[in-house]
C-alpha cells in the first residue's frame, strides 16, 4: 500500500494545491509529508510487490542502486517543496506552479518504484510533461522558447524510448522491467534496442549530442524548480539506462566505447562551454551536463564487461546522490545572494562553498569518494586507452573546479542587500545543507559487498583518512581553485565577459553552424522549422502546420479526399478492393 | 417449353433493368421500373412464391412506384427543359467530362469481371438443403396452416415485428427529411369529380379484397403485408379524391393505428416473458387467434404508414419553405 | 438446366446491374431505383433457391425473408426519396456533381 | 447451445427501447423529450443489469418464440456482446443527457428535432438487436433498423448540407446492406442455415463461399467506413447536430465492426488466409495515415473530429491480420491473439467514449460561436475552461498517452504486433499517434492562445460540458478495470472458437 501511497499523496497534493487556497498557504508541509512515504522506502529494506489487480498486473521494485536514487530524489523535492512555497509566496500563478510540481514529483517517484514497463513509461512521461509547466513557469520570453525547445526534444526522447521499451519487452516476454537487461543481452538485437534507449533516456541525460534544451530549460525555471530538474529528474533518465543496460553480462565494446567518449566529450567540453556563460543558473546546467557525463562513462565501462552491475551500479547511483544534493542546494543558493544580508551571508557562503566543494571532489566530502569510485572503476576495466582515460577524468575534475570558481564568482557580483536579512526559504536550503551530513557519510548507502571491494577490506576509518591525505585525489581541485584565483585577479578578469555569454546559451546548434557555410545553408531550412517551434507557446504541432501551410499540399489531399468521394471512384475501389481480395482468398 | 418462358422472363427483367439507367428520360425511367416490378413478380410466380409476388407487386412495384411518379411531378419538367442543353445541366468544363470517361471504362471493365465471378459463385453452389423439411415438421405447431405465414408471424416473428418497426421508421424518416412539420395535418389535394365516383366506388372493393386476402393469408398465400397495401392504397386514393383521411381524425387516433401493430405485438411479447415463455412464444392452444389479431392490427398500421408516407411526400413541395435554405 | 438455375443466374445479372447503377448513375432518382433493382436481385436469388429446395412446397423460409426484405427496403427508398426531393426543392440540384 | 442458461434480458433490451420510442410518438415535443429521456435511463439500467448477469451466469440466450435454430432465431449474450451493450448504454445515457439539455437549449428552427427521441431509441434498439443477434437476416434487418435511424437523426437539422451527406450515407448504407444481404442469400443457399454458431460448423471452402464471404465484407466495410469506402462519413458525422454526431460516430460504425469480427471469427475461418487479412490490414494502415492527415488539414472542428473517425476506425481493421496465422503457426505458439483481439475491443470503447467527447465539446463550441471555425477557438480556455478541458482530456485518450482507454488499445496492439512477428504495423500506430498529436495540440494550441479580437462566447449550460468532460475522463477511468475487463472477453468460450476456426484456416495456408 506505501508503494501507491507514495504516488498518490503527491498527486493529491497537486490537486488540493490546485483547488484550495487555504493548503496553499501550507503548500511547505504538505509537500514534505507527501515526501515522507518515498522517503521511507528510500531507507527501508523493502525489495516490492506485484499488485495483480490494478492494470494488467503493476509491478513495484526498489533494489540498491534505485533506493538510493530514491532517497535523494525524496530529500530534494520534500526540500525544494518548502523552498519553493515561501519563494513563490506572492507568485500570481502559484497554484499552477504546485499542480505541475506535485504532478512532477508523483512521475518522479513513480517510475523510480514502478517495476514495470508500463508503468515506468506512464510515470515518465507524467514527470516529463508535468515539468513542462515548470520550466515555462515564469512566462518569460526566454522561458517560453525553453520550453518549447524542452517540449519537442521530450517529445522525440519519448518516441524513441518507447520504441525501445516495445522492442525490449518483446524480447524478453514479460513486462517486468527486472527482466530486461538480461533479455538484451541474449538478444541478437540488444545492442540496436540500448542504442535506441540511449538516445531516447539521453534526451532527458543531457547527452551530447542532445543536450542543448537543457542549459536552456534548466535555468528558465523557478529556483527550487531548477533545483529538482538538475538534482532529481535528470536522474530519472540515468534510471532508465541502468533498467535497459545489461551491466556486467555482455561485452559490447562499440557501444561501450561509444558510451565513455561522448561521457568524456560532456564531461570536458559542457564545462568548457558553461565557462563562457554569464547567469550563474546556466553555469550550473552545463556543469550538470558535465556530471551526467561522468556517469555516463560509468555505465558505458559496465557494457564492456568485467565488472558486475551489483558493484557498479549502486557506485553510480552514489555519484548521482552526491551529485543530485549538492546541484539542488547550489541551484536553490542562486536566489539567495540577492535576499541575504549581514552576518546571514557567511553562512550562505561557506554553504555554496561547501556545495561547490562536493560536486568538484574536494576533501571530506562525498564528491572525492565518488571520483575515488570512478578512478577505480577505470582502473580495473580492460577497456582499451583507459589510461587517457584516467588523465580526462584528472582534466574534467579541473575543469569542473573552474566552472564552479566561475559560478561562485558570478554570484559573488550580486548586490547584497542591507542590513541584517534573511529569506523565510534560507531555512529550507538550511535543512538540505544539513542533509549534506550525508554528503561525507554517503558511501554508508553502500551494500556491504562494494565497500569491501574498494576499501580493500582495509576498514573504512583507515581508508578515509587515506583519502584525504591522497594528493593525487587533490591536486585538480587545488590546480583549478588556483587558475581561477590568477583568472580573477589578473589579466582575464577585464576581458571575462559578464554581460554577454560569449557563446549563446546551450546552442549547440550554433556551433555546428560556426563550423562553416555550407553545413549552416543546409541547415538553414532546418533551424527555420526550429525557430517556428521556438517562436510559440506549444511548439511540436507547429511542424506540421509548417507543412500545412503549404497551400499545394492542401489543395492536393483535398481534392484526393474529393475523388475519392466520387461514385465512380467509389466503385472502383469497390472493385479493386473485391478483385485483390478474391485472390487471396481460398 | 416452359423454360423458354422462364429463359424469355430472364432476358426482359434484364432488358427492363438496364434500360430502366440508361434511359435519358426520368419518366422513361419510372415506367420501365414499374414494368421491371411487374416482370420480378411474374418470375416469383414462376417461382411459385405467390406471397412474394402480391408483395412486389403491390408494395415494391406499386407503392414505390407510385411514389416515384410523384416524385416526377417535382422533378419532371425542370429536367425535360435541361435535357436541351446538356451541359448545363453538369455545370462542368469540357475537360471534366472527359475525365469521366476513363473511370467509367474501368467501371464496366470491373463491372464485367465482378459478373463472370459472381455467376460461378451462383452456379457453383452446394445444394444446402434449405429448411423446408424442418419448417413442415413444425407446422402443424405453429397455428397456421400456410407455411410462409407461420415464417412470417411465428418462426420468424422477432423479423417481421423489427420491420413493422422498420416502416414506422421509415415514415418518421420522411418527416424529417422532407422538412415537414410534423403537426400539420396533410392537407388534401384538388377533388376531381371523376375521380371522386371511382373512388368512391373502388374503396369498398378494395377494403373487402385486403380483408380477404388477410383471412386467407392463414391457409394459403396472402397475409398481413399483402392486405396492408391494398389497405394503404384505399388511403392513397382517399388521399388523392380530396378525402385525407388522417387529416380528419384525431391525432392520438392516427398515432394509435400507427403503432398498433408494432405495439400490440410487442406488449404481447413482454407477456409471454412475464408469463415464463420467451418473446413470442405463443402457447399454442391460442397461436392461430393470436396470429390472426397480430396480423390485421399489423396490416392496419402498415396501411396506415404507407398511407402517411405517401401523404407526406405529396405534401412536401407545399408544405415547406419554413426552414431557410442554407448553402 | 432448371428454372430455378436461371433465376438464380438472373439474380446475380440483376445485382450487378444495381451496383453499377448506383455508381454510375447520376440523377438522385436514378440511383435510387437503381437500389431497388439490385435488392431485386437479392431477392430474387433467394426465391431461387426456395424454389430449389421444394419438398411437398418450396421453401417458406426465403419466402418470409424476401416479403421482410422488400419491406425494408421500400421503407430506405421512401427516405431516400424524401431526401432527393427536398434537396431538389432547397438547391435545384439533381445529382451529386456540385457537392464538393 | 441448447443449454446454455436462458434469461429474459436479451428481448428486453431491444423491446423496452421501441416500446418507449411508440410511447414518445404520441406526447408533444416536450413530453417526447422526457419520455425519450426516461426510456434512455431505463434501457441503460436494463442494459447494466443484464451485464451484471452475463458477469454471473456467463453467456445467456434467449430463444425466440421457443423456436431453435435454424428455423428460429436465438438472442446469445456472451460476454462480448454485453461489453458493448454496456458500453452502448454509458455512452448511450451520457449522449441522452446531453442532448436533453441541448435541444432545450436550442432555438429549434428545424421540425423535426423532436423527433432526435424515438429516432434514437430505435436506433438503441437496433444496436442492442444487432449486438445480440445470432442470425445472419436478422443481422440484415437489424443494420437497417440502425441504417434508417442513423440517416433520419443525421439529417435532423434540414439544413443542404446535411441533406447531401444524408443522401450519399443512405445510398452508400443500401448498397452496402444489399451487399451483405445477397452474401446471406448465397450462405443460406449452400448450407440451408442462418444461424451463426450452425453457419460455422458446416461452412465449407469453395467459390461460393469466397464469393459471399468478400461481399459481405465489402458491404460491411461500406457500413463501417472503412478505407477507401469512408467517403460517406466526414459530411454525414460533421453535418449532424451534435449529439447525433456523438452517437453515429461512438456507436453505430461499431455496430458494422461488431459483425465483421463476429462473422470473421466465428464463420469464415474456413476460407480466410493469411493474405487476405494482411490486406484488411493495409486498408486499415491507410486510413489510419490518411484519416490523421485529413484531420490535420481540416479548417473546422467538426471535421476534424470526423475525420478522426475514419483514423480510429482504421486501428480496428488492423486487429484483422494479426488474428489469422501464417501458415505453419499453431494456435498453442500464438500468444498474441489474445492481445490483438481485445485491442480491438479497446479500441472501440476508447474511441467511443473520446470521440462521443469530442463532438459533445463542439456542440458546445457552435452553441457558444454559432460556428465552429477552428480560429475562433483562441482563448477557449479562458471562456469555457470545462469544454477545453474535456477536448484535452478526450485528445489525450485519442492521440494514446498513459495511461488513457487509448493507450491501452494501441499498447495492447503494438504487443499483438511484436507478438505476431508482423512489425511492419508498428510504424503506423506510431505514426498515427504522431498525427493525431498534431490535430489534437493544434487544437488545444488554439485553446491557449490568446484571443485576437474579441470573440463573442454566449454562455453554455455549465452541465453539458460537465457531461462532455465526463464522458471524456471514462475514456482514462476504462482502464482501470482493464484485467478484469479483458478476463471477462477471454471467459467466452464462443470467441476462443472463432480463433480456432481462424487458426484452422491458417494452418492449411494459401493452397
Amino acid at each position: 500500500m506505501i508503494w501507491f501511497i507514495s504516488i498518490l499523496l503527491p498527486l493529491l497534493a497537486a490537486i488540493l494545491a490546485l483547488l484550495s487556497p487555504a493548503v496553499r498557504r501550507v503548500a511547505g508541509l504538505l509537500f514534505v509529508s507527501a515526501t515522507l512515504p518515498a522517503l521511507w522506502l528510500g531507507l527501508s529494506e523493502v525489495t516490492g510487490v506485484t499488485v495483480q489487480w490494478f492494470i494488467l498486473e503493476t509491478h513495484f521494485f526498489l533494489d540498491t542502486p534505485r533506493r538510493i536514487i530514491l532517497l535523494l530524489t525524496a530529500i530534494l523535492w520534500a526540500a525544494a517543496g518548502l523552498f519553493a512555497a515561501s519563494y513563490l509566496k506572492n507568485d500570481a500563478r502559484q497554484k499552477e506552479f504546485f499542480f505541475y510540481f506535485g504532478a512532477a514529483m508523483a512521475g518522479n517517484f513513480g517510475l523510480l518504484i514502478s517495476g514495470d514497463v508500463a508503468s515506468f513509461y506512464t510515470f515518465f512521461a507524467l514527470m516529463t510533461f508535468a515539468s513542462y509547466g515548470l520550466v515555462i513557469h515564469v512566462r518569460t520570453p526566454f522561458a517560453r522558447r525553453a520550453a518549447s525547445i524542452y517540449l519537442v526534444m521530450a517529445i522525440i526522447g519519448e518516441l524513441f524510448l518507447i520504441t525501445a521499451l516495445y522492442l525490449a519487452v518483446q524480447s524478453s516476454g514479460s513486462m517486468v522491467l527486472a527482466g530486461i537487461p538480461p533479455a538484451l543481452a541474449e538478444a541478437p538485437n540488444g545492442q540496436f534496442i540500448f542504442l535506441l534507449g540511449l538516445i531516447g533516456f539521453g534526451v532527458k541525460v543531457g547527452a551530447i549530442p542532445l543536450y542543448f534544451w537543457l542549459p536552456l530549460a534548466h535555468p528558465a525555471a523557478p529556483a527550487p524548480a531548477s533545483a529538482v530538474l538538475s538534482g532529481a529528474m535528470i536522474k530519472a533518465g540515468l534510471v532508465g539506462w541502468m533498467h535497459l543496460a545489461p551491466v556486467g553480462l555482455v561485452e559490447w565494446s562499440s557501444l561501450s566505447l561509444l558510451m565513455v567518449s561522448l561521457g568524456f566529450a560532456s564531461a570536458l567540453g559542457a564545462a568548457i562551454f558553461g565557462l563562457t556563460q554569464v547567469d550563474p543558473k546556466t553555469n550550473l546546467a552545463y556543469s550538470s551536463i558535465s556530471q551526467m557525463g561522468v556517469m555516463t562513462v560509468m555505465l558505458g565501462i559496465g557494457l564492456y564487461g568485467g565488472i558486475p552491475a551489483a558493484l557498479l551500479l549502486p557506485a553510480v547511483a552514489l555519484y548521482a546522490f552526491n551529485h543530485g544534493t549538492a546541484k539542488a542546494l547550489l541551484f536553490m543558493g542562486t536566489a539567495l545572494p540577492a535576499k541575504v544580508g549581514g552576518s546571514w551571508r557567511i553562512l550562505m557562503w561557506a554553504g555554496l562553498g561547501i556545495g561547490v566543494l562536493a560536486i568538484a571532489g574536494g576533501p571530506l566530502t562525498g564528491g572525492l569518494w565518488t571520483k575515488y569510485l570512478v578512478k577505480t572503476f577505470l582502473g580495473e576495466t580492460s577497456l582499451p586507452g583507459a589510461q587517457t582515460f584516467l588523465l580526462l577524468l584528472t582534466l574534467s575534475a579541473i575543469t569542473t573546479t573552474l566552472l564552479l570558481s566561475r559560478f561562485l564568482h558570478l554570484l559573488s557580483r550580486i548586490e547584497a542587500p542591507a542590513g541584517n536579512k534573511a529569506p523565510s526559504f534560507l531555512l529550507p536550503w538550511i535543512l538540505l545543507l544539513f542533509a549534506g551530513g550525508w554528503w561525507t557519510m554517503s558511501p554508508a548507502l553502500l551494500p556491504a559487498e562494494l565497500m569491501n571491494h574498494i576499501t580493500k577490506e582495509k576498514g573504512i576509518m583507515a581508508f578515509f583518512w587515506n583519502l584525504i591525505t591522497n594528493w593525487g585525489a587533490l591536486w585538480p581541485i587545488t590546480i583549478g581553485a588556483v587558475v581561477m584565483v590568477f583568472t580573477l585577479k589578473f589579466a582575464f578578469l577585464n576581458r571575462w565577459p559578464t554581460e554577454k555569454p560569449l557563446l549563446p546559451a546551450g546552442d549547440f546548434i550554433h556551433v555546428i553552424l560556426m563550423a562553416g557555410d555550407p553545413v549552416a545553408k543546409g541547415l538553414q531550412k532546418g533551424l527555420d522549422l526550429l525557430q517556428s517551434f521556438m517562436k510559440t507557446l506549444h511548439g511540436p504541432e507547429k511542424l506540421f502546420y509548417r507543412i500545412l501551410d503549404e497551400n499545394r499540399t492542401i489543395k492536393v489531399s483535398g481534392s484526393a479526399e474529393s475523388s475519392l468521394r466520387r461514385w465512380e471512384i467509389f466503385g472502383i475501389s469497390f472493385f479493386i478492393f473485391f478483385m485483390t481480395m478474391f485472390f487471396f482468398l481460398r | 417449353m416452359s423454360i423458354l418462358i422462364d429463359i424469355l422472363l430472364a432476358i426482359i427483367m434484364v432488358y427492363l433493368a438496364i434500360q430502366c439507367l440508361l434511359t435519358p428520360r426520368l419518366i422513361q425511367s419510372v415506367f420501365l421500373f414499374f414494368a421491371f416490378g411487374l416482370g420480378l413478380a411474374l418470375a416469383w410466380v414462376r417461382l411459385g412464391a405467390i406471397d412474394v409476388a402480391i408483395t412486389e407487386a403491390a408494395i415494391a412495384a406499386g407503392f414505390l412506384g407510385v411514389l416515384f411518379l410523384d416524385a416526377l411531378k417535382s422533378f419532371a419538367p425542370k429536367v425535360s427543359v435541361k435535357q436541351d442543353n446538356l451541359e448545363d445541366i453538369y455545370k462542368l468544363p469540357r475537360r471534366n467530362i472527359k475525365s469521366l470517361i476513363l473511370p467509367r471504362v474501368i467501371l464496366v471493365l470491373g463491372l464485367a469481371l465482378f459478373l463472370f465471378i459472381a455467376l460461378e459463385a451462383v452456379w457453383m453452389i452446394p445444394d444446402g438443403g434449405g429448411l423446408t423439411a424442418s419448417a413442415e415438421a413444425l407446422l402443424p405447431q405453429s397455428g397456421v396452416e400456410h407455411p410462409v405465414t407461420a415464417v412470417l408471424l411465428n418462426f420468424r416473428a422477432y423479423d417481421t415485428w423489427l420491420e413493422i418497426g422498420v416502416i414506422l421508421l421509415g415514415l418518421l424518416g420522411v418527416f424529417v427529411a422532407g422538412g415537414i412539420k410534423l403537426y400539420k395535418k396533410p392537407g388534401a389535394s384538388k377533388p376531381d369529380p371523376m375521380l371522386r365516383q371511382v373512388i368512391l366506388f373502388v374503396t369498398p372493393v378494395l377494403f373487402l379484397f385486403g380483408a380477404f386476402l388477410l383471412y386467407i393469408g392463414k391457409t394459403g398465400p396472402g397475409g398481413a403485408f399483402q392486405a396492408a397495401v391494398l389497405w394503404g392504397a384505399i388511403g392513397i386514393l382517399l388521399h388523392l379524391g380530396g378525402k385525407p383521411i388522417f387529416a380528419m381524425i384525431p391525432r392520438w387516433l392516427f398515432h394509435l393505428i400507427l403503432t398498433m401493430g408494432l405495439g400490440f405485438f410487442l406488449v404481447l411479447g413482454f407477456l409471454l416473458i412475464a408469463d415464463g415463455r420467451t418473446l413470442f412464444e405463443y402457447p399454442p392452444a391460442y397461436a392461430g387467434l393470436l396470429i390472426l389479431i397480430i396480423e390485421t392490427l399489423g396490416a392496419i398500421s402498415i396501411a396506415a404508414a404507407l398511407t402517411a408516407i405517401y401523404a407526406n411526400l405529396n405534401q412536401m413541395e407545399e408544405e415547406t419553405n419554413e426552414v431557410e435554405p442554407t448553402t | 438446366m432448371e428454372t430455378y438455375q436461371i433465376y438464380s443466374l438472373t439474380s446475380a445479372i440483376l445485382f450487378i446491374i444495381g451496383i453499377g447503377g448506383i455508381f454510375m448513375a447520376r440523377h438522385f432518382i436514378k440511383k435510387i431505383i437503381a437500389t431497388v433493382i439490385m435488392g431485386g436481385g437479392v431477392f430474387l436469388s433467394f426465391v431461387s433457391f426456395a424454389q430449389r429446395d421444394a419438398i411437398t412446397f418450396a421453401d417458406p423460409v426465403p419466402h418470409a425473408l424476401v416479403i421482410t426484405g422488400i419491406v425494408v427496403a421500400v421503407a430506405s427508398a421512401a427516405l431516400a426519396l424524401a431526401l432527393a426531393r427536398r434537396i431538389y426543392q432547397l438547391t435545384g440540384e439533381e445529382t451529386f456533381t456540385n457537392d464538393k | 447451445m441448447i443449454h446454455l442458461p436462458s434469461s429474459p434480458f436479451p428481448a428486453l433490451l431491444v423491446g423496452l427501447p421501441i416500446l418507449m420510442a411508440t410511447l414518445s410518438l404520441f406526447f408533444r415535443p416536450g413530453g417526447k423529450a422526457a419520455v425519450g429521456l426516461m426510456g434512455s435511463i431505463l434501457t441503460a439500467g436494463l442494459a447494466l443489469i443484464a451485464f451484471v448477469e452475463v458477469t454471473q451466469r456467463g453467456t445467456v440466450i434467449h430463444i425466440l418464440g421457443g423456436w431453435e435454430p435454424p428455423l428460429g432465431i436465438l438472442l446469445r449474450m456472451d460476454s462480448l456482446a454485453a461489453v458493448f451493450i454496456g458500453m452502448t448504454a454509458i455512452v448511450g445515457v451520457f449522449i441522452s443527457l446531453y442532448a436533453w439539455g441541448y435541444f432545450r437549449a436550442q432555438e429549434t428552427s428545424a421540425e423535426g428535432l423532436p423527433l432526435f427521441w424515438p429516432l434514437w431509441l430505435f436506433l438503441w434498439a437496433g444496436l442492442n438487436g444487432l449486438f445480440l443477434s445470432n442470425d445472419l437476416f436478422n443481422l440484415f434487418v437489424t443494420i437497417e433498423v440502425i441504417g434508417i435511424s442513423a440517416v433520419s437523426l443525421a439529417v435532423l437539422t434540414g439544413k443542404t448540407p446535411a441533406l447531401f451527406a444524408g443522401l450519399r450515407y443512405l445510398l452508400a448504407a443500401i448498397t452496402g446492406s444489399m451487399a451483405y444481404l445477397f452474401g446471406v442469400s448465397l450462405l443460406y443457399g449452400s448450407t440451408g442455415t442462418l444461424d451463426l454458431g450452425l453457419l460455422g460448423e458446416v461452412l465449407e471452402p469453395g467459390p461460393t463461399t469466397s464469393f459471399s464471404l468478400l461481399v459481405i465484407t465489402l458491404g460491411l466495410m461500406i457500413k463501417m467506413a472503412g478505407f477507401p469506402f469512408h467517403f460517406w462519413l466526414p459530411p454525414a458525422h460533421s453535418s449532424a447536430p451534435a449529439p447525433v454526431s456523438a452517437l453515429l460516430s461512438a456507436l453505430v460504425v461499431k455496430g458494422a465492426f461488431y459483425i465483421l469480427l463476429r462473422l470473421w471469427m466465428e464463420v469464415f475461418g474456413v476460407s480466410l488466409t493469411y493474405a487476405a487479412g494482411q490486406l484488411i490490414g493495409l486498408a486499415g494502415a491507410i486510413a489510419v495515415i490518411w484519416g490523421s492527415w485529413q484531420a490535420l488539414i481540416q479548417t473546422s472542428f467538426k471535421l476534424i473530429v470526423a475525420h478522426s473517425s475514419v483514423a480510429q476506425l482504421g486501428y480496428l481493421l488492423m486487429v484483422f491480420p494479426l488474428l489469422i496465422l501464417a501458415p505453419g503457426v499453431s494456435a498453442d505458439s500464438a500468444d498474441w491473439l489474445s492481445p490483438a483481439w481485445t485491442a480491438g475491443i479497446y479500441q472501440v470503447i476508447a474511441h467511443a467514449f473520446a470521440k462521443a467527447s469530442f463532438f459533445l465539446s463542439a456542440g458546445l463550441i457552435i452553441m457558444a460561436l454559432g460556428h465552429d471555425r477552428i480560429e475562433s477557438l483562441r482563448d477557449l480556455v479562458g471562456n469555457m475552461r470545462i469544454t477545453a478541458l474535456a477536448i484535452g482530456i478526450a485528445g489525450v485518450s485519442l492521440i494514446g498517452l498513459p495511461p488513457s482507454g487509448g493507450f491501452m488499445a494501441k499498447w495492447m496492439l503494438l504487443k499483438g504486433i511484436f507478438l505476431s512477428g508482423q512489425w511492419w504495423w508498428a510504424p503506423v500506430v506510431l505514426m498515427g499517434s504522431l498525427l493525431t498529436a498534431g490535430y489534437v495540440f493544434m487544437l488545444l494550441r488554439l485553446a491557449f492562445a490568446p484571443a485576437r479580437e474579441m470573440n463573442t462566447f454566449r454562455p453554455v449550460p455549465k452541465s453539458l460540458e460537465i457531461i462532455a468532460l465526463m464522458l471524456a475522463l471514462g475514456s482514462f477511468l476504462i482502464v482501470f478495470p482493464a484485467d478484469s475487463l479483458i478476463q471477462f472477453l477471454e471467459s467466452s468460450g464462443v470467441f476462443g472458437s472463432g480463433i480456432e476456426s481462424i487458426i484452422e484456416g491458417g494452418v492449411y495456408g494459401n493452397d
